[in-house]
């Protein structure tokens, strides 16, 4: 309870602390638009925001359940195969460092216009930490269970089936969490890279024409889409590991 | 003539148009001839597509990926110097739209005012090319101007009060911009400050493809102009092609625009629709040969032509 | 026939600096029971990780059901580590039932066939329960059904009933030594409980302090046969139990 | 020694297949280019990629200190403090939404330009996965390695200090990798808010100058960079957890 | 004077529908030493966790050192819990001189303090070696120092020698013996050994099996002044250890 107060305390003051800096001289409200502005802005036109969340919502949740996939398969592979690791880790770290403006061609080259190369970008920049966290995670299970599985003659993938993935589950959280509030920003470069609708072409035409109250409140909408995101995670994650918590072997 | 010359029943021929950046004002044309459907009446089911970034359209063109790209003079002069076949097949706005803009309180209100301000650009070589020009022009001395690069955010580098002025905002959309939400801008034009006068938007073909592409484009542009016709007969009603097209687009501020804008989208007295006139383009090409844009003075007429507009080159 | 053999011929294992086995050398017969106590430390449990093939040795050669390379020696036993090990994501009987899964029995039928021994080893009730809710007896009871279920021909256990009261011990002891009778097999049995030892093994080895080598082997010709309070009250029990001691006093 | 081979194998695979999908009828040199030009804009312009290269790994280096930093405080604090982690992580969520471009004219508002922008934009991008992976990590440990620490007297930050950060180790270097992988791209989008040098700067350029080759050039150089960066982390993980894969209590 | 009492009012707790301990009542002298015997599951490291404050009891009252509430009782006790729960980033000295840091000590300090006593327990060599590299008993006995180290009146310890083999654990015993001879303290020792529990305590407190309750109390009033085979042998304790075991087995 006490907490709870707190809590909420904290977010006031951190919303005051914005329309705190909005209302500064130095500051042009055409720069950064204050909280007030930006419920007017939902007020003027909710419609058309929630709109555009739709498309964009679309996107990241298609696009991260392929990231998810891909993280899987790389993290999997790449631990059941030493040769495989050394050689495509580092590919798969190169990809992070390729701006999305470079790749847009290509993806709608390859997936024509639509939303193919939306999905593309939303998948590249989250499929990383899912691969990274969920590859430690199998790197770190405790020796002696590997060994213990061993001397009950388990196969490889049983080994990985019975023990190296339930033991991981944390780390894969982890990165998914991660995925889950990136997965958004992707949606919005994507949307950069040339589409008709979606919140980041809103925000992008927003700047454009200095509407900076509907720029925030599209921001808002995305932010409260990682936020989203991120809780499912969390969920997914107490149903999936209950056992977390509890005293370890 | 811009008289529509029907094409019997034959199914509308797909053309692929990549516009130079997000749908705005200076489309308004082409989104009215769509909504009339103009360009279905000529036998051409036009896709307009936007680009990942704004030097994207030129390459795709150069590709052959699309039909038709509007891109920029400079960029078009910059393609053939690379050695892209690429041809400007007709002027979109037909005077440059780049320009200075400052805040009153900088107190620029002609070139000699920038003597030792700071010139937010985007880091466009040519751009940087027409501020020199310009400050060689008021006789201001170069070292007195500070060049920053601030990337895309022009109108925010400018609001942020972080710079003076910034050049490579157009006159008719920022400029407008900034005017409706009461910032009295300062503006001053390219070619008003000694920068010669060029075409900002061009239509741009693949010169490869117009043997077997020029009737389709020739028909793209006819329909152009006729959407351009809409437009200034009545502009309020013309308008709503791009408007119901692209909800997201403030039309307050794009019907400023096209307003400010209409009289560059026609021809001049006497010329056909999306005419560029030949002395202006070889005019530019010294210029940017001069300035080291490009290494090669293309021959005459090589990056342009006007064959394809309404009436010409049959 | 040489099913079920362990050998060690003149094993050394060190880790570093420290050197836990040297000069070893042991016999074990087929379906003859073992007991090996020792120090702590003087690595009885590098012992068994020997012979399950967990571990090699630096030199000298180790053989179990004949096989002398470490897979061969990996499919010959079941080992039951000292500590318990449960997968916490597992409950009691999914982990009792791990082993024979990776025998190749699909989870429900390899649950179904550890359930019975769950009344019996006094863990009825906490079939559904995680390592987390059991107590450390109950956790080394599963581990050691674990270890039991797959039947393979050698057992390595390594402290099974450390864990373990004194009365649920001897029960166990009981009801392995009826279980040994009914389908003999190839034990080594580590304990630190020398009357545990001497009355489930047919010979008790007695390692020295590390570095541990056999310096006494006792053949248990005892009958033990009467009920357990009787065996290890028996005079001839306690001589064994003397020497045993003795050894271990060095 | 096989799978030294194997490795290198599979990398010249990749690099064949680049060299394919570049000298595909499809595929225009301005939109792809090959392994071979690449090569050739080294020759020609190495100079001028390795000076921006030096720039850009200086922002880099900086900005990812910064984050890592701020990544183990936001972590620690919100670890300890129930009611600031509830407040303040749907904000942190929520700092991962809004687009550079939004923020790169307050950043230069706070920090006018230079290297200020730059560096907070890396840490913005970075931090972040540092956070999530270390909260995990903290909130992972062995519940009876607590209860065992409270039955000791041990006070709050004993019991981090012993405890929950030597065990969250892992997770933590989990965050380093990835933050280290991304700060490369936080760099570039840097450069984009305004600079007149670095690689970001020079990609940009390259593109709208139709320069392919040296766009693709400036970007090996900077996946070297997140490669090189990784594996640092990866070096230091090593020296700093040389217990991982032990056994475990 | 209180100090070092402790005591349990009509104790019981449970974990969801099991009903680990029920109906206890226990009181403990100070200074005196208190051995808890029964089966494995019925309880026993769930009491010294009520002890330490570690556990609340869902009904009935548990004082230690004349503190009811759970934040005292941690301050009074020592805990010594049935996993050695070392810390793996930590080598033996390290771990064993931990509850000293937690305690106000520098680390160096608190290493200097716990090094003497590494070469008593058969740890010297080993003060460098982290968990993965001892024993089985190596690690119980360096629990052991870090739980004996800070000096708290109260001591809890759970099966504090089940992993050491039959000669090291007698030593270890006498050792503790001598050790509580010379500065008394309140000492829960929970075991599944009889003899152990008998050699050390001044009363055995039997459990029944879960739920548990206090079944049985033993007085151990004997001359145990002499060597421990001894002690151990001499019929007098041959019949309390039968005492017990009859209790145990109900
Ligand atoms: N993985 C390891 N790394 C380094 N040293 C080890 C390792 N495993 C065991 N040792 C050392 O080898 C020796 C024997 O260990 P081992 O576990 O076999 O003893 P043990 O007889 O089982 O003792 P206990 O009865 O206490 O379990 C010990 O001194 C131990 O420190
Ligand atoms: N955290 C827990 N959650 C659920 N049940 C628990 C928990 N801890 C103990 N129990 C249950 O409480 C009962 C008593 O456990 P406890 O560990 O006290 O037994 P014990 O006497 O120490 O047994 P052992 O001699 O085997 O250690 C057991 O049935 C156990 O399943
Ligand atoms: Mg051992
Ligand atoms: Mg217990």
């Amino acid at each position: 309870m006490r907490r709870r107060l707190m809590t909420l305390g904290l977010v006031a003051l951190a919303v005051a602390a914005w329309q705190g800096a909005a209302s500064l001289e130095s500051v042009d409200d055409l720069t950064l638009a204050s909280p007030v502005e930006v419920v007017e802005a939902f007020g003027d036109d909710g419609g058309l925001l929630l709109d555009n969340a739709w498309v964009t919502l679309v996107e990241v949740l298609l696009g991260l359940a392929l990231s998810v996939a891909a993280g899987l398969v790389a993290a999997v592979s790449m631990h059941l195969m030493g040769a495989l690791r050394d050689a495509a880790y580092p590919l798969l770290i190169a990809s992070q460092a390729v701006p999305v403006v470079v790749l847009a061609p290509i993806f709608v080259l390859a997936f024509g216009y639509g939303i193919g190369p939306k999905l593309a970008i939303v998948a590249l920049i989250c499929f990383f930490p899912v691969t990274v966290n969920l590859l430690d995670g199998l790197r770190s299970v405790d020796r002696d269970l590997l060994r213990l599985m061993r001397s009950m003659g388990a196969s490889r993938l049983q080994t990985l089936w019975k023990v190296e993935l339930p033991a991981s589950l944390p780390f894969l959280f982890s990165g998914m969490r991660i995925a889950a509030t990136v997965s958004v920003i992707g949606a919005v470069f994507g949307e950069w890279a040339g589409a008709d609708e979606g919140l980041g072409r809103l925000v992008l035409l927003g700047l454009n024409q200095l509407q900076t109250p509907r720029v925030y409140a599209g921001i808002v909408l995305l932010a409260a889409m990682a936020v989203g995101l991120f809780a499912l995670v969390s969920l997914a994650e107490r149903l999936a590991v209950p056992w977390k918590g509890e005293q370890t072997t | 003539g811009e008289k529509e010359e029907p094409l019997g029943s034959a199914a509308p021929r797909p053309f692929e148009l990549l516009l130079d950046y997000f749908p705005n004002a200076d489309h308004a044309g082409i989104y009215a001839a769509q909504a009339k459907g103009r360009f279905e009446a000529v036998g051409l089911d036009v896709r307009i597509r936007q680009p990942s970034d704004p030097a994207a359209p030129i390459k795709q063109v150069a590709a052959g990926r699309v039909d038709l790209a509007i891109s920029y003079e400079p960029e078009v002069l910059r393609a053939r110097d690379e050695g892209l076949d690429v041809v400007a097949v007709g002027a979109l706005v037909r005077v440059p739209l780049t320009s200075i803009i400052s805040l009153p309180e900088a107190g620029i209100s002609s070139p000699a005012d920038l003597e030792g301000k700071t010139v937010g650009t985007a880091g466009i070589d040519y751009q940087s090319a027409y501020l020199q020009t310009i400050l060689a022009d008021a006789g201001v001395d170069p070292e007195g101007v500070t060049e920053r690069n601030v990337g895309f955010s022009l109108s925010p580098a400018l609001l942020t009060r972080k710079v003076d002025a910034v050049l490579g905002a157009f006159w008719n959309y920022e400029g407008t911009e900034l005017r409706l939400r009461k910032r009295d801008p300062r503006i001053i034009r390219m070619e008003e400050a000694g920068v010669p006068p060029y075409n900002e938007l061009v239509l741009v073909a693949n010169k490869g493809s117009l043997e077997q592409k020029g009737d389709e484009i020739r028909r793209f542009i006819g329909a152009l102009a006729a959407g351009t016709k809409d437009l200034e007969r009545d502009p309020a009603e013309a308008i709503r092609g791009l408007l119901d097209a692209n909800r997201d687009l403030d039309r307050k501020l794009q019907r400023a625009v096209v307003k400010t804008t209409l009289p560059f989208f026609l021809p001049p007295k006497g010329k056909p629709f999306g005419w560029q006139d030949p002395d202006e383009w070889e005019e530019f090409a010294t210029w940017a040969r001069e300035n080291g844009i490009i290494k090669r003075l293309p021959t005459p007429g090589e990056a342009y032509t006007n064959e394809l507009l309404p009436g010409e080159g049959l | 026939m040489q099913e079920g053999e362990i050998a060690f011929g003149d094993v050394r294992c060190a880790f570093g600096s420290v050197v836990a086995l040297d000069g070893l050398t042991l016999e074990v017969r087929p379906r003859e029971v073992v007991g090996v106590v020792g120090a702590s430390g003087c690595g009885k449990s590098t012992l068994l990780e020997l012979v399950a093939g967990l571990q090699q040795p630096d030199s000298g050669s180790v053989t179990a059901a004949g096989e002398a390379g470490a897979e061969g020696r990996l499919r010959a036993c079941a080992y039951m580590p000292q500590r318990d090990l449960l997968l916490p994501w597992r409950d009691a009987l999914g982990n009792a039932a791990l082993a024979l899964e990776c025998g190749g029995l699909s989870r429900p039928e390899a649950r179904r066939r550890a359930e019975p021994l769950f009344e019996r080893f006094g863990l009825a009730e906490f079939e559904r329960a995680r390592p987390a809710a059991l107590s450390g007896g109950m956790r080394q009871r599963v581990a050691f059904l674990r270890t039991l279920l797959p039947g393979r021909p050698v057992l390595l256990l390594d402290e099974p009933f450390a864990a373990l009261d004194a009365i649920t011990r001897h029960e166990l002891q009981v009801w392995l030594r009826e279980t040994l009778r009914a389908e003999r097999r190839t034990v080594l049995l580590v304990t630190h409980d020398v009357e545990e030892a001497l009355y489930l093994a047919d010979r008790v080895v007695v390692l020295s302090p590390r570095p541990g080598r056999v310096v006494a082997e006792i053949p248990v010709a005892l009958d033990r046969s009467g009920p357990r309070r009787e065996v290890v009250t028996s005079p001839a029990f306690g001589a064994l139990a003397q020497r045993a001691l003795e050894a271990l006093e060095g």
